[in-house]
């Protein structure tokens, strides 16, 4: 597997990232890609970290959407390659449409770094079979807008068809339907708050979020270096 | 031309218009006899900055002279812009502590911000790149909204920085006492981790070299901010203060990376921080260090306003800037990792061999000063005059309180709900302390830990001071304050290695301060030689006063440790019932 | 050079977390009769003035300046008064 | 009730990264002819109409809506225009 971390200008969880992915996972190739750059088209998962891109001015994720390399992401996530957006890469799906609704500030106006419980409500995507559904994990939050919103409709929507993956135990920051993280439609493209980067080792709290990158690794194996 | 409406020299001195920057009359004279003639208004102005106390030490000096600075873990001790201490495997730990006092009085939110901002540079321009942050705070009773308001600003202004750069803050402490009612204090420390061979240091050495400017534009902001920083607080200095700093911590990220890179270049030959004094003191004291002297042409310096004048710029204090030296004809490979990053770099002056530096603007010249006027021959006041208080032998001799205690679980409920002593979750919740993915002992035990990533090894930090013991006892309080800092240290299962500290005292002007200054420094000196701690690097932050009434004397001691195994790492909180307790010492 | 004046607040029916806190400040310092509170942005932006100025700055805000899923914007040109 | 707005800006010469970043972002989307973006607050006040309704506007802006240090402010009462 190539897997390429995006780094956008503001971006700091990009090395955290590339830690998960070349100390816990069997990838070939991860390397970390500016957001100068026009194609990701040799990569077979691309991962957006969190951070504060173009320093979250105007609205979390809203200019980094522009950086030259999201056409290309966006390109690749239309193919239906994996493509998994954590904290400020959630946010920059969002406003690149990849993914519905919007992120608010949390309700409490505050900023906010903690371990919390979260529900694996979909263990059916490429990011998730090595968990169980319904299995509540320990993986830490750091975001001041994570306050998840859409419209009734589009709630509906996403879950009836299972879309919503992970939601939080309790109401941490006033998210509707305490969503953590959402699909898009094809199942491709996974958006979440929660860090699952830092999740990795119980040396640092928690190594829930490993599997969330096995998960992505084994399904590009199983997809890709079939047994013949 | 532009420069008319400034005042002559004739006026300076006539007018006495030093006096206003801070400069004292006996303090101009001196001015005058370094340079045999009158200083223009520019010149005034870099020496009222260079000589206030913020950056000369003048009252300070000769105190911290006596603190340990040596050991054979010390790389490099006070002086430069951080402390450097080895920890083996040709790794190093980078570390220091700054004020922000006045400043986060006056706006708290950006005051704090800019002060995690310029400590973060301080680290980052010795080659280091910052692993985490902390902060030591003190504010008034929680009883008026105006204390609310600060604290509540202060903390959103740290965790709005730390969290955008992406530097971890990993601990602190926060105290509440009426006598940082007008005068709260806000001390931000922070740490770096470094290969040994990538050290770099702040000189413009070698003649003919480039002198080139990076990062944020200059604009008009917190002219004057090092004078301010060196001045008791009052009604006026609402007045006084110019346009307030502003942070911004997106461009500190991309300084911060554009810096890293360059200070892995051969190419490079000095880099420092314009902090407070900003282009003024990087280039006085980059060329005081190296025995250079500097031609500067400040029509090259990259302006975010209209119609700047010299003055101005030489004394700017805008943020995320930074000065750097580079080998003659290499300017080009600085360019090119700025560009990468996107941010400014222009070259905008030459090493020179002769001790001056000589600025010139629109083809003339508009200051030209020894640069060791600027830097050695600033005043050193070493018989300030320094007076126990009246009433101290005689507290002294008090018995010691007992405080009636009927109902301990009343009493405890009553001691753990003092905002002091309570949990600062609600602080420490807003600071993103686990980015970067290495801290292994969060906020919250008695001091952080974070594992040094590729090693068995990891770091422990803590940062403490009780100013009522000081406030007491200077002598013996200084000692506590810098056991206390090891205590927590070695709880967490690391050997201490090295302090930075930060002294945060009323005018040194009264004797009675002074003698706090001196008597807890003694104290504090005493205690590091005894733990073989010797002190790195650290900050004096004198003038704590609101209209006359002295903050309690506050040093704030920053301790680094290091854990030798990642098995040996101790937290504190209690584990099992069934548990034995034991109470070691006194 | 023209200053267009962008408006940008939350959709009606969004939850504004912001203005319900500056809200409740108001009413905790004495000032009861401020029923709610929005707290949009206003983004100030000086343009150089051209045949399809207002068609552009139209396409600015949808773009980039405002986030059409939860906020709503409305602009002014700053026109020099006819005399 | 009366809608009041109160618009909120940085003083001149305080340094606005928000509208540096803005401004960059729409150039690099070809929108050059924004030459400078500042970015400001506007909140919008639902208040109960009173003799001395904008003295205390006034004081609300001083006291809390804006930072008289880095900030200034105006404000414009919504009456219904006269027929
Ligand atoms: N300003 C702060 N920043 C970060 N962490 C803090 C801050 N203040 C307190 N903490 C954390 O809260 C914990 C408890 O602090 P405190 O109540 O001051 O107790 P103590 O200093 O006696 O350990 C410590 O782990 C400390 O690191």
């Amino acid at each position: 597997m190539k897997a390429a971390v995006i780094v956008f200008p503001g971006s700091n969880c990009d090395m955290d990232m590339y830690h998960a992915l070349t100390d816990f996972t069997d990838a070939e190739i991860v390397d970390l890609v500016p957001h100068t750059t026009d194609s990701v088209e040799a990569y077979d998962a691309i991962f957006l970290p969190g951070g504060f891109s173009y320093g979250d001015y105007l609205r979390s994720g809203a200019i980094a959407r522009f950086s030259p390399v999201m056409k290309s992401v966006i390109t690749e996530a239309k193919k239906g390659k994996p493509v998994l957006g954590v904290c400020n890469g959630f946010q920059i799906l969002l406003e690149a449409d990849l993914l519905p609704g919007a992120m608010k500030r949390n309700k409490h106006l505050k900023y906010m770094c903690r371990t919390v419980d979260v529900n694996v409500e979909n263990a059916d995507t490429c990011f998730t079979f090595a968990y169980e559904r319904g299995e509540r994990l320990r993986i830490p939050i750091a975001h001041g807008d994570g306050n998840y919103e859409c419209d009734e409709r589009t709630y509906k929507t996403l879950k009836a068809n299972n879309r919503i993956v992970f939601t939080y135990a309790s109401d941490v920051n006033g998210s509707t339907g305490n969503i953590a993280g959402i699909t898009n439609e094809a199942g491709n493209v996974l958006g979440m708050m929660p860090h699952p980067e830092r999740a990795m080792e119980n040396l640092l709290g928690s190594e829930d979020g490993r599997r969330l990158f096995t998960s992505v690794y084994r399904h590009w194996r199983d997809t890709h270096v079939v047994t013949t | 031309m532009s420069l008319q409406l400034e005042p002559t020299a004739e006026d300076i001195q006539g007018r006495r218009l030093y006096a206003d920057m801070g400069v004292k009359d006996h303090e101009y004279d001196r001015v005058v006899a370094l340079l045999g003639r009158k200083p223009n208004f520019t010149e005034i102005g870099m020496f009222s900055v260079l000589w206030s106390e913020h950056c000369s030490y003048k009252h300070s000096k000769p105190l911290l002279k006596q603190f340990p600075s040596s050991g054979p873990q010390v790389l490099q001790g006070p002086g430069e812009g951080a402390g450097v201490v080895d920890i083996g495997n040709g790794q190093a730990v980078v570390f220091k502590v700054e004020s922000h006092n006045h400043p986060s009085a006056v706006e708290p939110y950006q005051g704090a911000a800019t002060g995690v901002g310029g400590i973060l540079r301080d680290v980052f321009s010795m080659g280091a790149r910052p692993v985490a942050l902390l902060n030591s705070l003190r504010f008034g009773p929680l009883t008026t909204p105006r204390t609310r308001y600060l604290f509540e600003e202060v903390v959103a202004g740290i965790a709005g920085y730390g969290n955008c750069v992406g530097v971890p803050t990993v601990g602190g402490e926060v105290q509440f006492d009426e006598t940082y009612d007008g005068n709260p204090l806000v001390n931000a420390m922070c740490v770096g981790l470094i290969d040994r061979e990538h050290l770099q240091k702040g000189v413009a050495s070698g003649a003919g070299n480039t002198v080139m400017y990076v990062g944020a534009s200059t604009g008009r902001d917190g002219i004057h901010g090092a004078t301010f920083a060196s001045e008791e607080l009052s009604e006026a200095s609402a007045e006084k203060r110019p346009s307030v700093q502003v942070g911004d911590p997106f461009t500190e990220k991309r300084v911060m990376e554009a810096c890293l890179e360059i200070t892995k270049s051969d190419a490079l030959v000095g880099i420092q921080d314009m902090g407070a004094a900003g282009l003024t003191s990087s280039a006085a004291e980059m060329a005081s260090k190296a025995g250079s002297g500097i031609d500067m042409n400040l029509d090259l310096v990259p302006q975010r306003e209209t119609g700047m004048t010299p003055y101005e710029m030489m004394l700017s204090e805008s943020q995320e800037r930074m000065l750097i030296v580079v080998e003659k004809g290499r300017e080009a490979e600085i360019e090119t990792i700025c560009k990468k990053w996107d941010i400014e770099a222009a070259s905008i002056g030459i090493v020179k061999e002769e001790m001056q530096l000589t600025l010139t603007f629109q083809g003339e010249t508009v200051a030209d000063v020894p640069v060791t006027a600027l830097t050695d021959e600033a005043p050193v006041y070493d018989d300030v005059p320094s007076k126990e208080p009246a009433d101290f032998q005689e507290n002294q001799q008090l018995p010691a309180w007992q405080p009636p205690v009927n109902d301990h679980n009343e009493t405890l409920l009553q001691l753990l709900s003092q905002p002091t002593i309570a949990s600062k979750e609600w602080v420490y919740d807003q600071y993103d302390h686990m980015v970067q993915t290495n801290t292994a002992v969060m906020p919250g035990s008695g001091s952080a830990v974070l594992r040094v990533r590729g090693t068995e090894k990891a770091l422990a930090m803590s940062m403490d001071g009780n100013s009522r013991y000081i406030a007491l006892d200077p002598y013996t309080g200084g000692k506590i304050a810098v056991a206390e800092a090891a205590r927590n240290i070695i709880c967490s299962g690391a050997k201490p290695l090295a302090l930075t500290d930060c002294l945060n005292y009323g005018s040194p002007e009264q004797p009675n301060i002074y003698w706090q200054l001196e008597q807890s420094t003694d104290g504090m000196s005493e205690a590091c030689n005894t733990f073989g701690t010797p002190v790195v690097s650290g900050n004096v932050s004198l003038y704590n006063e609101t209209n006359g009434e002295a903050i309690y004397p506050t040093p704030v001691v920053g301790v680094v440790g290091l854990v030798e195994h990642l098995d040996h790492i101790t937290t504190q909180h209690f584990k099992s019932a069934g548990d034995y307790i034991y109470i070691i010492g006194d | 050079m023209i200053n267009v004046h962008v408006y940008i607040t939350l959709k009606e029916g969004v939850l504004d977390p912001q203005g319900q806190a500056v809200q409740r400040s108001l009413s905790a310092l004495g000032y009861d009769e401020v029923d709610t509170v929005s707290v949009g942005k206003w983004l100030k932006l000086e343009v150089s003035d051209g045949p399809d100025m207002e068609a552009r700055v139209e396409e600015m805000c949808e773009q980039l300046l405002a986030n059409p899923v939860i906020e709503n914007y409305t602009y002014h040109v700053e026109r020099e008064e006819k005399v």
